[in-house]
């Protein structure tokens, strides 16, 4: 029967992002990619979302943010950091104001490479995570 | 003023075939230049870390004694800035992503670590006309050619990496070549009689 | 009977009279809720012994020459008091009004053109029995309330004198007016109990005498005397013309030909009741005290009016006066539901949605047929327990938060927990199904179809749209329960929730017990009326009112079992990754902590008070005259 | 007694079999939706696969009461579709409806956030604009048949109700956008996410809770589309098959607008819904009363 | 009348397609006070500046935002590239003006559908990023990025077009046009996007004036301002008029940018008919030294860059002025006095760029 | 073909004149920006009037405070804010003033010519 994978939906955070991946992530959405096919949904809000997608780095004024999302999430919940710049900060590492990558903030499950990152990457990292999030609601009840 | 103006299209759209690829089912087909990822053939890479200074985001480590050169895939932002300066021309740009992974991916290429030392760069300066173009070509700017005045030709040995570029700038003249190193260091300068 | 109903339109007068002599507060109190559990205990026993005696209509007091001198006793000094008063605030338009209609009354009384019938003065039915009820019920229970909450009031407000003595015997001057309006049968009568309350109702509202009060008492005044006037017409051209001196032969009458009298009988109880274009002074009641709102300006002085017109009905049904009145009070109920979005003090919506209601009664009882006669009933009964349980909550809210104003509500449930929970019975008294007064607003709505009226059937369900919101976005403010808010201390006296407790257990058993009533004592009462029994809500209907209401009652609470056990994880509310991390607060654009704040919507642009109010007064105003215009010309 | 043992099958089948037709409604929607745009779309079996996962993840709540508000709008909702299906009271069935979203727009405020707060204002500004012409149907079947209940609506020899109540029909179809959650008049919350209410009223509700709230959605769905075939019912039997084309009809035209319009302020929606039941449903009504019953303008 | 709502509004909020914040004073949805803030994406790439090389600073530049990239990288170089006073090869100003039109297309098309995805319509957002993917289509043939393209350098660019490649994308942009109408025809004169377009945000001349306004938004109130005609690159040699609306409202920024959309197409084929032949880069040596302002026409609307050198490696300084910087005031205006629902719309038709604001 | 532009050194007096002036002429401010230098800040404050396109650079000492333009140009408002918690520049008034909270960065910037110091003597210790 249906469960975690069959629909996961996803919520988006641009943190310090370009906008390039940014608009990648939503051009998923769009008819050439649709990843709706896949039963994502687009929520927007943390309560309703498996997957968050955090685009470009973390720095000193969204750190709690993206904390605060993260912690309103529910389980089992999965993290991607789509692009460079949320894998590890890219050219911005050297910044003043650039604290790296998310995985400073918060535990990222999945990287998706790319400046910016490719649809197809993304759609990519999106089913990774289908597999983490299977093998994390598989713990949760076991840890019932 | 229309009233939903849209639904034209919106009814073309229902009838007809969506514009949805079926990506990851078939694969995706990439314009030839598309930049992708960094590609090394290893073989030809000389180790002179050119590449891994270029990198805006510090993606690349070359290692020089260990002879391996490794590259941060989640670091790369594909600005192909490592391509263009390679003066080998041992690193290209291909079409296709670096797979997303739980971990940040590193690649890492070595060589062989070869039983003899690298050698250095020497100058015949009786073949050289001072014409300043090594000192252009060499991405390191180790070396300096005194045209008019003392009439020199000054090689910083510490700086130098071996990456051959000014021989192959020297080609018209083959003043330049490659001899063992024997240890010297620091800058080195030869008059021109 | 005859003298169990002496006593008990006198004890109250008698109680006034302690009241004004003891000085002392605990003397004031003990008066009190004697005085209180004896009208309670009368009323009862009058009812039961109505209902044991087996005949539907009881007639009392032919002759009374003595007491009619009395009480034109008692007006004159009234009028002297309204003139005496209206001198010293230089108010003269009110001395006027209340000279010439004494004047007019006395022109016809001892100027022997009163035509001398044997009638009898009182009389008694179902109608009359409710009266009794709600008032005796209703008003001296809020008399108990008023003993906790008077003491808070000035112990809040130091800088009105304290006028308690007069405060109380004027409550229970009221209540005996208004018993004796309700038995009496007589117009004199009835005119002169209705003199009564208009002063008492005056009297109160001016009480704090502050400058608005005073504005605002005044407006009450004359408004309500204007209606007096109409009233004193009405009674004149009654007897000169028709040789009719009480209610009862009025309504016997062809209703087309008594029709002058009967509209202006009917315009002095529009004013009464506050309907439009009268309706300001009700507002301005709110000044004066909460208890006296809620005794007067909601459960009963108004309810006098809508009174009149039900008792009215009958000969109002089919007439140009009937067309004018149920036209008026749909209009009414439509614009006082979209006013009472716009306010946010707590008292002031009260009072729209008072005129908002009184006005669907006089709609029905301007309709006239058996089915809003009934609906009629039914909503002046539920209106008049939740309005009173729900002004009395807002005045202990007041006196325990220090505001009244909806928007300091939020949360109430939390830090006020019983007063929230009684708010919230109330509130869902007024308009929540299956409660009582949405039941009869249906039963209105049904009447309306079946009698064609179209205007009435739209005033009705975009009423219902509009009253529906005010009253949502009240119980959801209350409800609304922020994490941080801790149980505050108890501040209500005990004699305070003593009535709002009873008014709550009666509003819900009310609930239970209306089809009881209503096939016991309203289908009865309609049968007599109009000689027609008439089914108005089907078994079936009432069935699943019934399991509604348990419904209501017992899945939010087996909801609430299971809620309470569950182990959810809690997080902070969403707003955007900006949470201070304390529940409450965010982080603002200053970076600083704020705390973030709901208001709830009021719409001003829409339904606003600037919007409305002057053209539906002008277009009250058009209506009545045109009405009034036709109906006299058409009789001629 | 056979009659009482019908009601009860109705009932009972509603209950069973009104959250599989809303799901696969909503899933032919989302198809359509997807189509109409473009894309592919998701599977048709997609809410299911929603809802099964919703029950399976974690519940977050703000507070506990919130759970409880919501499920008692889950019972009334149900309710409200059993009065229906069961036959009785259409004004009480609306009744109920308004009951049952009451404790809806309680559930959402309880929490105190702001964004569900502001969802729970738009929707009983919602309701506020969608209420009169809701009352004005059950009115406008009261004169069409005679009655308000549903059993006997259905059982009546007149004409179809459309034909008496074209005006009645177009605006209650017109109030099926806001009430199904539709363009332009989805503003307290959206199938669709990128609302500047976020969620809206759906917003502080996770996991079971979220999944409850979707199905009671749909129960609400299907009695909705009950009422639409009411217009096309009566007692022949055939006039089933009509209903059932004919909400299949309004159904699409629901999505074509869904996908055709864009999101409206609540003013205009305000405006727009009075002025449609104004127009349209009470000028219907008026006429039906004037010309039909033969009520004079004098008695109005 | 009660006290009023004070709701946070952003950074993590799914109508905003980038984080900013806002703290919304609302009487019942009417918004009578907003104040911003912004700093979420806050980089200080800026600052950079001193620890890359000059050359290399280009690919941090062009990471200002994903949207401008290739503008920014562009104008960067312009910047370097006047205070050598060099010089680039005619072909390669062509170009860059034909790439920097074609950041323009994708840019509205981009920003008509986030429009459309603000007012709710969700198959209008489709409809316009589905024609949108076709730009991104040409940009990976010719540069090989879809969105970040790495082709400019100081003193060239390091991609050419060949002649077959340009016809093709002219092909296509002509076969685009027809939908494009189509599409547009649905924003100017549906009656329920009218109906969240039209009056709302309104900005009058004085007001753009005052408040520094730029691009779009001044074109939209009436200002003919295009820093396009300055004639920097090979603007100086197409023929274009400067689009503006008196309306001064969101509906007249979203005619102007419409208008654009065909004009930019316009452009291009103008380009493509004229590109000379020649080289695509010349050679810079040495290290810059000296200051310079350079203007450009961003799809946002003007953009001032400002290089100071010392004659080293590093610069001094480099400060980037992005139209979207100074269009917040223009925002900070129009937002009072709008509806709850309008927030994300009037944000939008400032079409800001909180990366670029931000850096 | 290049953009003509100019550029002025004038001291804060005259700029706050020129502002003015500016004002009146129905300029509006395209930019200002700063650069620190060691014990000072240069301040280019631009205006554009059409085509026209007209710079001027002040020094500031790092001590002293100067006035704030926004009362004038209300979008000097986000400049100054800048300037002010980047590179410390003393500006009087702004409104609204962010008090340095605008970026809201956690350590001083390295803009500001003390810390710029100090980075540059950890680079030559590298
Ligand atoms: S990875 Fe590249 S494209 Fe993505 S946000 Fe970072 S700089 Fe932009
Ligand atoms: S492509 Fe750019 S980022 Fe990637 S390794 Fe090469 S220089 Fe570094
Ligand atoms: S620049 Fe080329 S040769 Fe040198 S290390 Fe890099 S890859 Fe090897
Ligand atoms: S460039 Fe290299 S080979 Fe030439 S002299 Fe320098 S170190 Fe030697
Ligand atoms: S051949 Fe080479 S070394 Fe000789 S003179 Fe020419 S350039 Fe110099
Ligand atoms: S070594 Fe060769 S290239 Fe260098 S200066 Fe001499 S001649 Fe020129
Ligand atoms: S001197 Fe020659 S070999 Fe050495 S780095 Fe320069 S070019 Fe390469
Ligand atoms: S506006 Fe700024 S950040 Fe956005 S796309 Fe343009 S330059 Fe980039």
């Amino acid at each position: 029967m249906a469960d975690v994978t069959k629909s996961p939906w996803i919520m988006h955070y641009d943190g310090t992002s370009c906008n390039g991946c940014d608009i990648e992530v939503l051009a998923c959405l769009t008819p050439l990619y649709d990843v709706e096919r896949f039963g994502v949904i687009n929520t927007g809000n943390p309560k309703h979302a498996d997957i968050l997608l955090i685009t470009g780095s973390v720095n000193e004024q969204n750190k709690d943010v993206v904390k605060q999302i993260y912690e309103q999430m529910t389980e089992p919940k999965v993290v991607c950091a789509i692009g460079i710049c949320a894998c590890n900060g890219g050219v911005f590492k050297d910044c003043y104001n650039i604290l790296g990558g998310v995985d400073k903030v918060i535990p990222v499950d999945i990287y998706v490479p790319g400046c910016a990152a490719r649809p197809e990457a993304i759609i990519d990292g999106v089913v990774q995570s289908l597999d983490l999030l299977k093998e994390k609601s598989k713990k949760l009840k076991e840890g019932k | 003023m229309a009233i939903m103006d849209f639904t034209k299209t919106a009814l073309k759209n229902l009838f007809s075939k969506p514009a949805t690829t079926q990506y990851p089912f078939k694969p995706k087909e990439y314009p030839e230049k598309s930049r992708g990822h960094v590609e090394i053939n290893i073989d030809d890479c000389i180790m002179c870390g050119i590449c891994s200074r270029k990198c805006m985001s510090g993606a690349i480590k070359v290692d020089r004694n260990t002879k391996t050169w490794s590259i941060e895939r989640m670091g790369c932002v594909q600005c192909q800035a490592c391509v263009n300066a390679c003066p080998k021309k041992c690193l290209t740009m291909a079409a296709g992503y670096t797979a997303p992974s739980r971990e940040l991916t590193v690649d890492t290429y070595s060589q062989p670590i070869p039983e003899t030392k690298p050698g250095k760069i020497v100058n015949d300066m009786s073949k050289c006309i001072l014409c300043g173009l090594c000192a252009r070509k060499c991405p390191q700017e180790c070396i300096t050619v005194d045209r008019t005045g003392e009439k020199t030709w000054t090689i910083d040995r510490d700086k130098c990496v071996q990456c051959g570029a000014c021989i192959d700038a020297c080609l018209k003249f083959k003043a330049l070549s490659t001899a063992d190193d024997d240890g010297e260091k620091g800058i080195v300068t030869l008059h021109k009689e | 009977m005859e003298s169990l109903i002496i006593v008990m339109i006198c004890f109250p007068f008698l109680s006034a009279l302690l009241l004004s002599i003891f000085k002392n507060n605990t003397a004031r109190q003990i008066i009190t809720y004697i005085s209180s559990i004896s009208v309670i205990g009368m009323a009862i026993t009058f009812a039961v012994k109505y209902f044991t005696s087996g005949s539907t209509q009881l007639s009392f007091f032919t002759d009374t020459k003595i007491v009619d001198y009395g009480m034109m006793g008692i007006e004159a000094f009234l009028m002297v008091l309204v003139t005496v008063l209206s001198f010293k605030y230089k108010q003269y338009y009110a001395a006027l009004l209340s000279i010439a209609q004494t004047a007019l009354i006395f022109w016809f009384e001892l100027g022997g053109r009163a035509p001398h019938l044997e009638i009898s003065k009182m009389y008694v039915d179902q109608l009359t029995v409710i009266m009794v009820l709600i008032i005796a019920i209703v008003g001296t229970l809020i008399t108990v309330y008023a003993c906790g909450y008077m003491k808070d009031y000035h112990n809040h407000h130091k800088e009105f004198t304290d006028r308690r003595r007069y405060f109380f015997s004027l409550l229970y001057v009221f209540l005996g007016a208004m018993l004796g309006l309700v038995l009496s049968n007589s117009l004199i009568w009835i005119y002169f109990f209705w003199e009564i309350t208009s002063v008492v109702s005056f009297l109160l509202i001016g009480y704090t005498r502050t400058k608005e009060a005073i504005h605002n008492c005044f407006r009450a005044l004359w408004m309500n005397l204007l209606g007096g006037c109409g009233f004193a017409v009405a009674i004149v051209l009654a007897g000169i013309q028709f040789n009719v001196t009480d209610i009862q032969s009025l309504i016997l009458c062809n209703g087309n030909i008594v029709v002058i009298p009967v509209i202006l009988l009917s315009f002095a109880a529009l004013t009464k009741s506050a309907q439009l274009p009268f309706s300001k002074w009700l507002l301005g009641a709110m000044v004066a005290p909460t208890p006296s709102s809620a005794l007067l300006h909601s459960a009963t002085m108004v309810k006098a009016g809508v009174y009149l017109l039900l008792r009215l009905s009958p000969a109002l049904a089919g007439t140009y006066a009937g067309t004018m009145v149920s036209l008026i009070g749909g209009f009414t109920f439509l614009v006082m539901s979209m006013l009472a979005i716009t306010v946010s003090d707590g008292k002031k919506v009260l009072a729209y949605s008072t005129i908002s209601n009184l006005g669907l009664i006089t709609a029905c009882a301007g309709i006239g047929v058996e089915e809003t006669v009934w609906a009629g009933i039914f909503l002046l009964i539920f209106h008049a327990v939740s309005k009173s349980l729900l002004f009395q909550t807002v005045g202990a809210i007041e006196n325990a938060t220090g505001s009244r104003d909806i928007e300091t509500m939020h949360g109430l449930v939390r830090r006020h927990p019983y007063l929230a929970w009684t708010l919230v019975i109330g509130i869902a008294g007024m308009f929540l199904a299956p409660f009582g007064m949405l039941v009869s607003k249906w039963a209105a709505l049904k009447a309306f179809i079946d009698s064609g009226s179209i205007i009435l059937i739209l005033c009705v369900c975009f009423g219902s749209a509009t009253t529906l919101f005010y009253w949502m976005k009240w119980i959801a403010t209350v409800l609304a329960s922020k994490n941080n808010d801790i149980k505050a201390k108890n501040t209500t006296s005990a004699n305070q929730w003593v009535s709002i407790l009873v008014h709550s257990a009666l509003m819900i058993s009310l609930c239970f017990i209306f089809p009881l009533i209503s096939k016991r004592v309203i289908i009865p009462f309609i049968h007599t009326v109009f000689n027609n029994a008439y089914e108005v809500i089907s078994d079936d209907n009432v069935i699943i009112m019934m399991i509604m209401i348990i419904a209501i009652f017992a899945i939010p609470g087996i909801a609430w079992l299971f809620a309470k056990h569950t182990k959810y994880r809690k997080v902070d509310r969403y707003i955007n990754g900006v949470n201070a991390g304390d529940q409450m607060n965010y982080i603002d654009s200053m970076g600083e902590k704020k705390r973030f704040f709901l208001a709830n919507w009021y719409m001003e642009n829409i339904f606003g008070e600037k919007k409305l109010w002057e053209p539906s007064v002008i277009i009250s105003i058009l209506m009545i005259v045109a009405f009034m215009v036709i109906s006299i010309g058409g009789v001629r | 007694m056979t009659s009482t043992l019908k009601i009860i099958l109705c009932i009972a089948a509603y209950v069973v079999f009104a959250p599989i037709v809303g799901g696969l409604t909503s899933g032919i929607d989302r198809k359509i939706t997807a189509r109409m745009q473009g894309r592919q779309g998701p599977p048709l079996l997609q809410p299911f696969y929603d809802v099964m996962k919703l029950l399976k993840k974690e519940t977050v709540v703000v507070n506990h009461v919130q759970i409880f508000y919501l499920l008692t709008f889950l019972v009334f909702v149900i309710f409200t579709g059993c009065l229906f299906f069961g036959g009785f009271d259409l004004l009480l069935v609306f009744f109920a409806l308004t009951t049952a979203n009451l404790f809806l727009i309680l559930a959402a405020t309880s929490s105190h956030s702001p964004y569900a707060n502001m969802g729970a204002n738009r929707e009983m500004m919602q309701m506020l604009s969608y209420e009169p012409m809701v009352l004005l149907t059950a009115v406008g079947f009261y004169l069409a048949t005679g009655t308000f209940k549903v059993r006997e609506i259905i059982s009546s020899n007149t004409t179809l109700p459309v034909f008496l109540l074209p005006g009645v029909f177009v605006g209650f179809v017109f109030m099926l956008t806001i009430k199904l959650r539709k363009h332009p008049f989805d503003l307290a919350t959206s199938h669709h996410a990128h609302q500047e209410m976020v969620k809206g009223i759906t917003t502080e509700f996770s996991g079971e809770m979220f999944a409850i709230l979707e199905i009671s959605h749909w129960y609400e769905n299907v009695f909705l589309m009950g009422v639409v075939a009411l217009f096309f019912i009566n007692a022949n039997w055939w006039t089933i098959i009509i209903a059932l084309i004919a909400v299949s009809i309004t159904y699409f035209i629901l999505i074509l607008v869904d996908n055709t319009n864009a999101r409206m302020k609540w003013e205009k929606m305000f405006k727009n819904s009075w002025l449609t039941t104004i127009i349209i449903g009470a000028l219907n009504i008026f006429i039906l009363e004037v010309f039909v019953k033969g009520v004079t303008l004098w008695q109005m | 009348m009660g006290e009023r709502s004070i709701v946070p509004f952003g950074p993590q909020h799914p109508v905003l397609p980038e984080p900013i914040h806002l703290d919304l004073v609302l009487e019942d949805e009417k918004v009578v006070e907003a104040i911003p803030s912004i700093g979420f994406v806050h980089r200080g790439l800026e600052n950079l500046a001193d620890k890359r090389d000059f050359n290399d600073y280009q690919y941090v530049i062009e990471r200002i935002c994903g949207i401008c990239s290739f503008k920014h990288g562009m104008c960067y170089c312009e910047a370097i590239e006047r205070i050598f006073d060099a010089e680039i090869p005619e072909r390669a100003t062509f170009l860059r003006t034909i790439w920097g039109e074609m950041s323009r297309i994708h840019s509205h098309l981009l920003w008509l559908g986030l429009l459309a995805d603000a007012f709710g319509f969700d198959a209008l957002f489709m409809q316009c990023w589905r024609m949108r993917e076709k730009v991104l289509d040409m940009f990976e043939t010719s540069t090989g990025g879809r969105v970040i393209f790495s082709v400019n350098k100081i003193g060239g660019v390091l991609r050419d077009m060949d002649s077959s490649m340009l016809k093709s994308f002219v092909d296509i942009f002509n076969g685009m046009e027809n939908d494009l109408r189509k599409l547009t025809h649905t924003f100017l004169s549906d009656y329920t996007v009218e109906s969240r377009l039209r009056g709302v945000g309104i900005l009058t001349k004085e007001d753009a004036i005052r408040l520094g306004a730029v691009g779009p938004m001044a074109r939209a109130a009436g200002i003919a301002i295009d820093t396009r005609k300055t004639g920097y690159e090979a603007y100086g040699k197409v023929d274009f008029d400067i689009i503006t609306s008196e309306e001064c409202d969101g509906y007249a920024r979203c005619a102007v940018r419409i208008g654009e959309l065909f004009q930019s197409i316009n452009i291009i084929r103008q380009l493509v008919d004229k590109i000379p032949e020649g080289p695509i880069a010349t050679q810079i040596k040495g290290n810059p030294d000296g200051e310079a302002f350079v203007r450009v026409e961003q799809p946002r609307g003007e953009a001032i860059y400002y290089a100071k050198a010392n004659g080293t490696k590093f610069l001094e300084r480099f400060r980037v002025r992005t139209p979207t910087f100074t269009n917040i005031e223009s925002l900070i205006h129009i937002l009072p006095g709008s509806e709850l629902a309008d927030v994300p719309l009037q944000i939008l038709t400032i079409d800001p760029c909180i990366s670029c604001t931000e850096r | 073909m290049r953009e003509e532009y100019t550029l002025e050194t004038v001291d804060i007096e005259t700029l706050y004149k020129i502002v003015i002036e500016k004002q009146r002429a129905g300029y509006r401010l395209a930019q200002i920006c700063a650069t620190a230098f060691e014990g000072y800040n240069e301040l280019i404050y631009s205006f554009a009037l059409d085509y026209t396109f007209e710079n001027y650079k002040v020094i500031v000492p790092i001590e002293s405070e100067i006035n704030t333009i926004s009362d004038l140009f209300p979008s000097a408002m986000l400049f100054e804010n800048e300037m002010k918690e980047l590179f410390g520049v003393q500006i009087k008034s702004i409104n609204p003033d962010y008090q340095n909270k605008l970026y809201r960065i956690a350590s001083p910037t390295p803009f500001k010519k003390e810390v710029k110091e100090a980075v540059k003597v950890v680079k030559e210790g590298e």
